[in-house]
């Protein structure tokens, strides 16, 4: 989208689907999911694929990089200890071994991990992959230089808050003591308390090894050494252009999840999601066999889609763990009255809401803060009935209980970038339908910047505003705990406890559940914990978005797994 | 002309000190523009310490006249900077690292700028042919059907944002015609035909807007031209109107043609940023919006100064053409 | 030249009638105000407003394109709805109107008063003066207007109203031209006799200024100021489409325009209203602004009529 | 058959009827002269005869007949291959009558070549000979100059090759020498004069000045309101008019010879107002800076005329508004009763030269004859309205006009607000800076009246800046003269007129056209040979 470039670059990379769900999405009743899509006839190797994106790959550092699951296009360069598993929906939501023989070995309480590497694992220029090089690749992530990637790291390691990363101190060699390396194939994490969601994190990009003698800095992004099937050939512009080519010391048999059908990768990025868009759908020659892993079709789009059997039939429809909210800050009045918050979840009109973020085929109401998939333990639960449209009346009687009888003026915050997310469309959705229980609400506008350090630091944090969270991975640990551990508040920087929720009980479970190597066991508590949360209405939540993805007439072998909600190039073939 | 010398000096001084006063006024303003830039620069999820470290390496604590004394720094000597791994220079003038990407400003905008330049020469073709033509046109057919419906057209450019025309113009020629492929640039030394036909939509819809501006002046001027007694001298003496018009008419209206020319050319540089970002043009248009966005102060300031230089050096070549043009005119 | 005064006011209006189109034009002009200022009584007529949304009235499984033909025109809704959210287009447009013109139209007097200032100045004063007006005018003109908006727009707070500031923003960076105008009209005038008579009455610079220079650079400014107002619409659009324009809910035809691209083929209404509003404004004050410099520079009207020249003689 | 043959002649713009029913004959080889006032409609017959109103909207009435063509009913191609073919014309502002962007030469040839089928070269080689011809030196390099780069007197001249090229049988010279030196009119008109001998060319010559029609024509025909008044051999009709608006006319035009009418005579010794002391003045700076006036010494005496007379670019306006304080001096100074001042001062005014530009189009005359009143701090309204007033019909005005804008005037009558204004400061000098030479002749003489009117009855001090040396005669009783930036020759007025010492001011008296055709021949001889020394 196109004002997806007024959203910071960093945070663009940080998850690809958390930023560019600008069009949002959901799944509309007469769509099956991807997996009939063009799984109809067997793929094979060979041809070009195209990648059509509206963010250039600025970053393309496995340092720097804040992915899910290991990305969508990095993923093909970079081989992590873990990964997700390739499948379409549900299944997609799992973690397998990549690098690794397995997806870890934790000790008894879960606060050391490790791994043992495959054998016969290479560089794209043949050389061996080894367990240091891994360590190093974790190490280089601390660097100020190469910022960029998810906080777990730095808040589990053993002793890693103060590590600067290998460039600063070059004489200590022996760098991050939490991570050992005893021989060449294996790898032991130690963490500072228990963590059962480890395997989850071993997917993300810091856990690509990186060989310490080829590494350049800030400019080893430009052509970073390849573990995976593709090796990148040229990359112009800084990520505007890039072209990967098989990597001929990538074997499929230390690989189950990596497909690798096409010869080639094309991607071309910094194109309006109209351009995008439309390219997609007249399908012309190259164009053909190209794919989006960054843009949705917007609503404007879906309707002419829908209309357009052959189009239809070339979509591909994800879901993301992710929730659009509302959140209070109860520090700040009248929203310190639970009763106060409570009428504004009841008055809140979701299918006006949902229209706004692009109608139910691209948003599904959200009653619970976890998205609604199984893997975070989604349980069902709406503990403040608004109905479609918003039940006015009950609210107006909470408001009279809290004493605003002849209504109420309140401001809500959101910001001014144009992601159909926090954006203007959806705050005027929710004044309009505010105005129906006697609830007056003025609009402030603020620009990206401006609205997340607002909204982010607990000194500026305003009362009311719209926010949104998304997974790092499909687990409700990353999904709850920053936003209601009372332990993660910080006070001077960026916070994302917004409705600064210090609850010793929570606290407390959250601590168990993440003792829990059990992950399924883990999800139900999870869901538990967020219907337990809910009851105290700090956020409305508002909906989930639903990934609505067009792809080229000659694409195969769809896979849309819900870890990223978006088709995964590594298993897409064009011929 | 004697004084020519005199005069390019004078402009350069001139030259020199406005972009220096952009830079100072560009560096004031994204300064006291919100966004905290260490955290964007370091994610965020980043922890205050690391946000700290960020800021550190950036320099973002130093005070305002101190970061610009470095700038200017840079521009006069270079500077040198550390990937981590090793130190590498960046040499004068060097205009910073980008703070999102730690590249030099100086490769961003060599990468950037010709996409730009392809973008603006090639539209000001057609801008010039559309426009002057239109305008010829007009004015040897003033007062009738031919003049009005002219008019219309080019107003209609000068209505009609070019976000709304060039989407249209893509959905009907690629989408549904499917005349054009899709516009993605092409290197001009890749492939120049390729780099022509990929460019000719975000020509035209630029060049359809900016013509208007041409068709009026080329208009106004022939029209002016036309009222002057040399052109009364030529008709007593028997010149036909084709003759009256194409030699006499046009040749005053190529003065005032060039110095909009000129103006147009070196604002166009920065303000194509609507077409770059319609058809994805990577040009300095699109990165400055971004860069704005993200407050990437070296990357915005280098960009304004570029497209100031293009300003300055277009209204400087505006000048000495329009002199060489309209040869009454005493280089001032 | 020639320019009107007390008594030139009727002979400016004379010669305005005697263009037709430009008289059309100003009807058209003089309706779209009209509309503007009476979008609350319009809206009002047709019972909608541009801000209630009518969830029901859009097909929210196929992206939120209105229900209906023609984008769901009825005799609720004049001019259908907006997709996915359902809003009164009628209602959204002549409120539009209202914030289009009225930033054009401020964002012009800003451009015009600072220009005028500036320019005066640096014709009148010194050497130093001149030089250093002049120095700054340049800087202006050499600063990307888009960029320098986002910048500007970012800073100032968002308590501040958005439609003042928008006007002010373009105001504040777009006056270089009309300063370069008023300067050359300046440095014209200060040569003419009556001007120097003046002087040699005993006025100060100050009240010759006043009297003698300032109604003569009228005509030049109300001429490039009618030209503005247009290119002042299309920039707040622009403005609108790189998301930094006037703020929802309130509604302009550049942020309606900037919605509706994408709805092209969806929606195509909805594009096309606040576009071809767009365009009847723009043509219609262009063609005035073509009427006005006519009307004031007969010279010029005298012009576009005589082949050869010299024909008025007889009159002089 | 009649080179020229126009019956019944009506030209009318809307409802405005520019020519009445003219008819006039001209021979071939003949010369006539259409003599009038602005508004006479004189003009208007020329551009008829050549068609051009065709096309713009004017009807044109009875017929018109010129080198065999009918040129009301000749098809569009006829009438383009009369024009410039077999009629030239030559304009009067030879600047702007030429194409600013192009060669000389080449414009020349363009004309040619629309008239002859011939080769580029070749039409280029015929411009260089017509600029030959006319007397342009090294007419080979200078036709590839352009207009502006050519004196005033080059360019007429180049116009009148660019009416040669194609040797017409009928040059329309429509005031021909108006825009001109008086030197370098007299060059113009005795080139025409041999051109027509040696061509044998018909002439018609269209002028607002009696004295360029005795030197050039044969024949005269005086026009009014777009009538012919008197018709005749030009000796007959300058000699003894038997109109009386043509008597008027000739009455009306100063003559060089005469000495001043009524000359002053003076008994107390005169008192200095006004002195300037070896006044400089530079524009522009470093290569292009040049002198306007340097080293320019005068002193004006209470109730005396101080004429100062010059060609163009001799300094003599830079040196009136250096005078009155408009113009800094950059070296020297003006001292005002015996005091240096710097600035504009009230008791030093000036009228100035063009009535159009030198009163605001935008507000009434009252209010701009009041200006120096209110300056000077007078606040009641009803006072002021009364010396406005007054000074109104002091300058043979009506007190009904003070609320009348400028446009509703006439040259001489805005001339008159002028002088009104500048009375309003009570002044004890005034600049007069060329205040009637954009006046008709008869305009023009009630001005100089009024002015010597005023003189006397105020005691003021004139300093009166022309380039006509006829009317400078009329009213000075000393006279500079200025050349280049100085002052040549000054003295008594007729001292210097009648015996002038600097060769200067005896070649610019010699080229004054005379209104007796024989003498005017006379002068023609005597200007040959003074040219040839």
């Amino acid at each position: 989208m196109r004002q997806s470039s007024v959203i910071a670059r960093r945070v663009a990379a940080a998850s690809v689907s958390l930023v560019v769900a600008a069009g949002a999405a959901a799944c509309g009743p007469e769509d099956n999911d991807a997996k009939s899509a063009g799984g109809d006839s067997t793929p094979h190797k060979g041809g070009t694929l195209t990648v059509l994106n509206s963010q250039p790959q600025q970053d393309f550092d496995p340092a720097r990089l804040y992915t899910s699951g290991g990305g969508n296009v990095p993923s093909l360069v970079f081989r992590t200890l873990t990964t997700r598993n390739r499948e379409n929906g549900e299944a997609g939501a799992k973690v397998v071994s990549d690098l690794a023989t397995d997806t870890g070995r934790p000790n008894k309480d879960a606060t050391v991990w490790t791994y043992t590497l495959k054998e016969g694992l290479k560089y794209e220029d043949g050389t061996a992959i080894t367990s240091a090089d891994i360590k190093y690749g974790i190490e280089r992530s601390f660097a100020p230089e190469l910022s960029g990637g998810a906080p777990y790291l730095r808040d589990w390691l053993v002793g890693a808050a103060d590590y600067q990363g290998p460039y600063k101190d070059k004489r200590d060699t022996k760098g991050l003591s939490a991570i050992e390396t005893p021989d060449a194939r294996t790898i032991v994490f130690h963490l500072n308390k228990p963590e059962g969601e480890f395997p989850y994190l071993a997917t993300q990009t810091q856990f690509a090894p990186v060989p310490k003698a080829k590494d350049t800095g800030t400019k080893y992004e430009e052509h970073p050494v390849s573990s995976g099937p593709y090796k990148v050939v040229s990359n112009d512009n800084d990520g505007e252009r890039l072209v990967l080519e098989r990597n001929t010391h990538w074997s499929a048999s230390t690989d189950a999840e990596r497909k690798a059908y096409p010869d080639r990768i094309d991607v071309r990025s910094g194109l309006d999601s109209s351009v995008i868009n439309q390219r997609l759908s007249a399908s012309q020659g190259a164009d053909a066999a190209a794919v989006t892993t960054d843009t949705n079709l917007g609503p404007a789009e879906l309707a002419k889609v829908t209309g357009d059997k052959d189009l239809a039939a070339r979509v591909g429809t994800g879901h993301f763990g992710y929730t659009n909210y509302i959140a209070f800050n109860p520090t700040i009045k009248p929203f310190n009255n639970v009763k106060v918050r409570q009428a504004i979840s009841y008055a809140v009109d979701r299918s006006s809401v949902v229209n706004a973020a692009g109608g139910s085929a691209l948003a599904e109401p959200a009653t619970t803060f976890l998205p609604n998939q199984k893997s975070f333990g989604y349980e069902p639960y709406d503990l403040f009935p608004a109905g479609e449209a918003g039940n006015a009346a009950k609210a107006k009687e909470l408001l009279k209980e809290a004493g605003y009888a002849n209504g109420l003026t309140v401001t809500l915050t959101h910001s001014n970038s144009k992601d159909f997310e926090t954006s203007p469309e959806i705050a005027t959705a929710v004044q309009d339908a505010l105005k129906k229980a006697g609830i007056t609400v003025k609009l402030q506008g603020l620009e990206e910047n401006d609205y997340k350090d607002k909204i982010h630091s607990v000194r500026t944090e305003p009362g009311f505003f719209l926010a949104h969270w998304g997974a790092d991975w499909p687990s409700g640990g990353p999904f709850l705990a920053p936003i209601f551990d009372g332990r993660q508040i910080v006070k001077d920087g960026a916070n994302f406890n917004t409705g600064l929720l210090n609850d010793k009980s929570v606290n407390a479970e959250i601590d168990a559940i993440n003792k829990l190597t059990d992950l399924d066991a883990a999800a139900k508590r999870w869901g538990a914990l967020d219907k337990k949360i809910g009851e105290q209405a700090l956020t409305v939540p508002l909906f989930h978005p639903v990934y609505k993805r067009l792809y080229g007439e000659a694409v195969k072998n769809v896979v849309i797994s819900d870890w990223t909600g978006v088709l995964d190039i590594s298993q897409v073939a064009v011929k | 002309m004697s004084g020519f010398g005199g005069f390019a000096l004078r402009r350069l001084v001139g030259a020199v000190v406005t972009l220096f006063a952009i830079s100072v006024i560009v560096y004031v303003v994204f300064y006291v523009t919100p966004g905290n830039v260490a955290q964007i620069t370091c994610g965020p999820r980043c922890s205050p310490a690391q946000v700290q470290q960020v800021a550190e390496q950036l320099h973002l604590g130093d005070p305002l006249y101190v970061r610009y004394w470095h700038f200017l720094e840079g521009l006069v000597a270079g500077q040198d900077y550390s990937t981590g791994t090793s130190v590498q220079h960046c040499s004068a003038p060097c205009l910073g690292l980008s703070y999102q990407s730690d590249q030099q400003v100086t490769e961003l905008i060599l990468a950037k700028l010709p996409v730009s330049l392809s973008l603006v020469f090639g539209s000001m073709v057609l801008w010039l042919i559309l426009g002057v033509g239109t305008g010829v046109l007009s004015a040897w057919r003033r007062g009738r059907l031919t003049e009005r419906l002219l008019t219309g057209i080019t107003l209609a450019g000068v209505a009609t944002p070019v976000f709304v025309i060039g989407l249209v113009l893509m959905i009907v020629v690629c989408g549904q015609l499917q005349l054009l492929p899709f516009p993605q640039y092409v290197d001009f030394t890749d492939d120049p035909e390729q780099w022509a036909w990929n460019l000719l939509l975000p020509w035209l819809s630029l060049a359809l807007i900016e013509a208007a501006a041409f068709a009026r002046l080329t208009r106004a001027a022939m029209l002016e031209t036309l009222a002057e007694d040399h052109i009364r001298t030529f008709r007593a003496y028997g010149v036909g109107e084709r003759s009256v018009i194409g030699r006499h008419a046009l040749r005053g209206a190529f003065a005032p043609v060039i110095a909009l020319n000129a103006n147009n050319f070196g604002s166009a540089v920065g303000g194509a940023v609507l077409t770059e970002t319609l058809f994805g043009l990577p040009g300095i248009g699109q990165e400055l919006v971004h860069a704005v966005n993200v407050v990437d102060l070296p990357v915005v300031v280098g960009m304004v100064l570029v497209i100031g230089f293009f300003v300055v050096v277009a209204n400087v070549v505006a000048d000495v053409l329009y002199a060489v043009a309209d040869r009454r005119v005493v280089l001032a | 030249m020639s320019a009107p005064g007390a008594s030139g006011a009727r002979q400016f209006w004379r010669r305005l009638r005697t263009q037709r189109a430009a008289l059309v034009a100003a009807v058209v002009v003089a309706l779209l105000v009209l509309v503007a200022l009476a979008a609350p009584l319009l809206t009002a007529i047709e019972g909608q407003d541009p801000t209630t949304y009518h969830p029901s009235l859009v097909d929210s499984a196929r992206g939120g394109v209105p229900i209906g033909s023609f984008g769901g025109v009825s005799a609720e809704h004049w001019l259908g709805v907006e997709p996915q959210t359902g809003r009164d287009l009628f209602a959204r447009l002549v409120y539009g109107a209202r914030v289009s013109l009225g930033v054009a139209l401020a964002a012009t007097v800003v451009q015009v008063v600072i220009g005028v200032v500036v320019g005066v100045a640096a014709a009148l004063g010194n050497q130093w003066v001149d030089q250093l007006l002049s120095r700054i005018t340049d800087v202006i003109v050499a600063m990307p207007l888009m960029i320098m908006s986002l910048a500007l727009l970012a800073i100032v707070p968002s308590s501040f109203p958005r439609p003042v500031l928008v006007a002010l923003v373009i105001g504040l960076i777009a006056w270089g031209n009309i300063a370069k105008i008023v300067r050359a009209q300046t440095l014209t005038l200060k040569e003419l006799d009556y001007v120097s008579a003046a002087r040699l009455s005993g006025w100060g610079s100050w009240r010759v200024a006043r009297r003698e220079l300032l109604p003569g650079i009228a005509a030049p400014v109300i001429t490039y100021a009618a030209l503005l107002v247009p290119t002042n619409i299309t920039v707040e659009a622009a403005l609108s489409f790189l998301g930094v324009g006037v703020k929802p809910p309130t509604p302009s035809w550049g942020q309606m325009l900037t919605a509706a691209d994408v709805w092209y083929q969806a929606a195509p209404q909805y594009l096309l209203l606040p576009a071809g509003a767009l365009f009847v404004t723009v043509l219609a004050l262009t063609v005035l602004g073509d009427g006005v410099r006519t009307a004031l520079d007969p010279r010029a009207a005298s012009r576009l009529r005589v082949g050869t020249g010299r024909k008025r003689e007889a009159k002089a | 058959m009649s080179l020229v043959n126009v019956t019944g002649l009506t030209v009318e713009f809307g409802s405005l009827r520019a020519v009445d029913g003219l008819s006039f004959r001209l021979e071939q080889g003949a010369a006539l002269a259409l003599v009038g006032e602005s508004g006479s409609g004189k003009s208007t017959v020329a551009s008829a005869l050549l068609g051009l109103h065709r096309g713009t909207g004017a009807r044109v009435g009875g017929s018109i007949e010129v080198a065999g063509v009918d040129v009301q009913e000749a098809p569009d191609e006829a009438l383009r291959r009369l024009r410039g073919g077999k009629a030239a014309m030559v304009f009067q502002d030879p600047l702007s009558s030429l194409d600013p962007y192009y060669a000389i030469g080449d414009q020349i040839a363009e004309v040619y070549r629309v008239h002859t089928r011939v080769s580029r070269r070749a039409a280029r080689a015929r411009a260089v000979e017509v600029l030959d011809r006319v007397g342009i030196p090294d007419a080979l390099r200078r036709s590839r100059s352009r207009p502006h780069e050519f004196s005033g007197g080059m360019r007429q001249r180049a116009l009148i090759a660019m009416a040669l090229a194609c040797e017409p049988d009928l040059l329309i010279a429509d005031e021909p020498t108006t825009a001109l030196d008086v030197t370098v009119q007299a060059q113009i008109l005795d080139l025409l004069h041999t051109l027509r001998q040696e061509t044998g060319m018909g002439l018609l010559l269209v002028t607002h000045d009696v004295g360029v029609a005795a030197e050039s024509v044969d024949e005269v025909l005086v026009m009014r309101h777009g009538r012919a008044v008197e018709h005749g051999p030009v000796a007959a009709v300058l000699g003894s008019p038997s109109q009386p608006y043509t008597r008027d006319l000739l009455g009306a035009v100063p003559r060089v010879d005469a000495p001043r009418a009524a000359a002053q005579v003076r008994e107390e010794p005169p008192e200095v107002v006004l002195e300037a002391r070896g006044l400089r003045r530079e524009f522009g700076r470093g290569k292009r800076a040049f002198t306007a006036v340097d080293d320019v010494s005068l002193t004006i005496h209470r109730g005396e005329t101080l004429g100062v007379v010059g060609e163009s670019g001799s300094g003599k306006t830079t040196l009136g508004r250096m005078l009155v304080g408009l113009l800094e001096p950059t070296a020297g100074q003006v001292r005002y009763d015996g005091h240096a001042r710097v600035g504009v001062r009230p008791a030093v005014q000036m009228v100035f030269q063009d009535p159009v530009s030198s009163l605001n189009p935008r507000r009434s005359v009252g209010e701009s004859v009041a200006d120096p009143l209110r300056a000077r701090g007078e606040s009641d309204e009803g006072r002021i309205r009364e010396r406005v007033r007054e000074l109104l019909e002091r300058v043979g005005l009506e007190a009904a006009h003070y609320d009348r804008y400028p446009h509703e005037f006439s040259g001489g009558q805005r001339q008159r607000v002028g002088i009104a204004r500048a009375l309003a400061a009570d002044p004890r000098v005034i600049v007069c800076d060329e205040p009637v030479s954009a006046l008709d002749v008869t305009t023009q003489a009630q001005v100089v009246a009024l002015l010597g009117e005023l003189q006397r009855e105020l005691g003021l001090a004139l300093v009166f800046v022309a380039h006509d040396l006829a009317v400078v005669r009329q009213v000075s009783d000393r006279v500079a003269v200025m050349r280049r930036g100085r002052i040549v020759e000054e003295g008594p007025a007729d001292e210097v007129y009648d015996n002038p010492r600097d060769p200067y001011t005896r070649q610019l008296l010699a080229a004054v056209p005379a209104l007796d055709p024989r003498i005017a021949a006379q002068r023609r001889s005597a200007r040959r040979e003074l040219a040839t020394l």
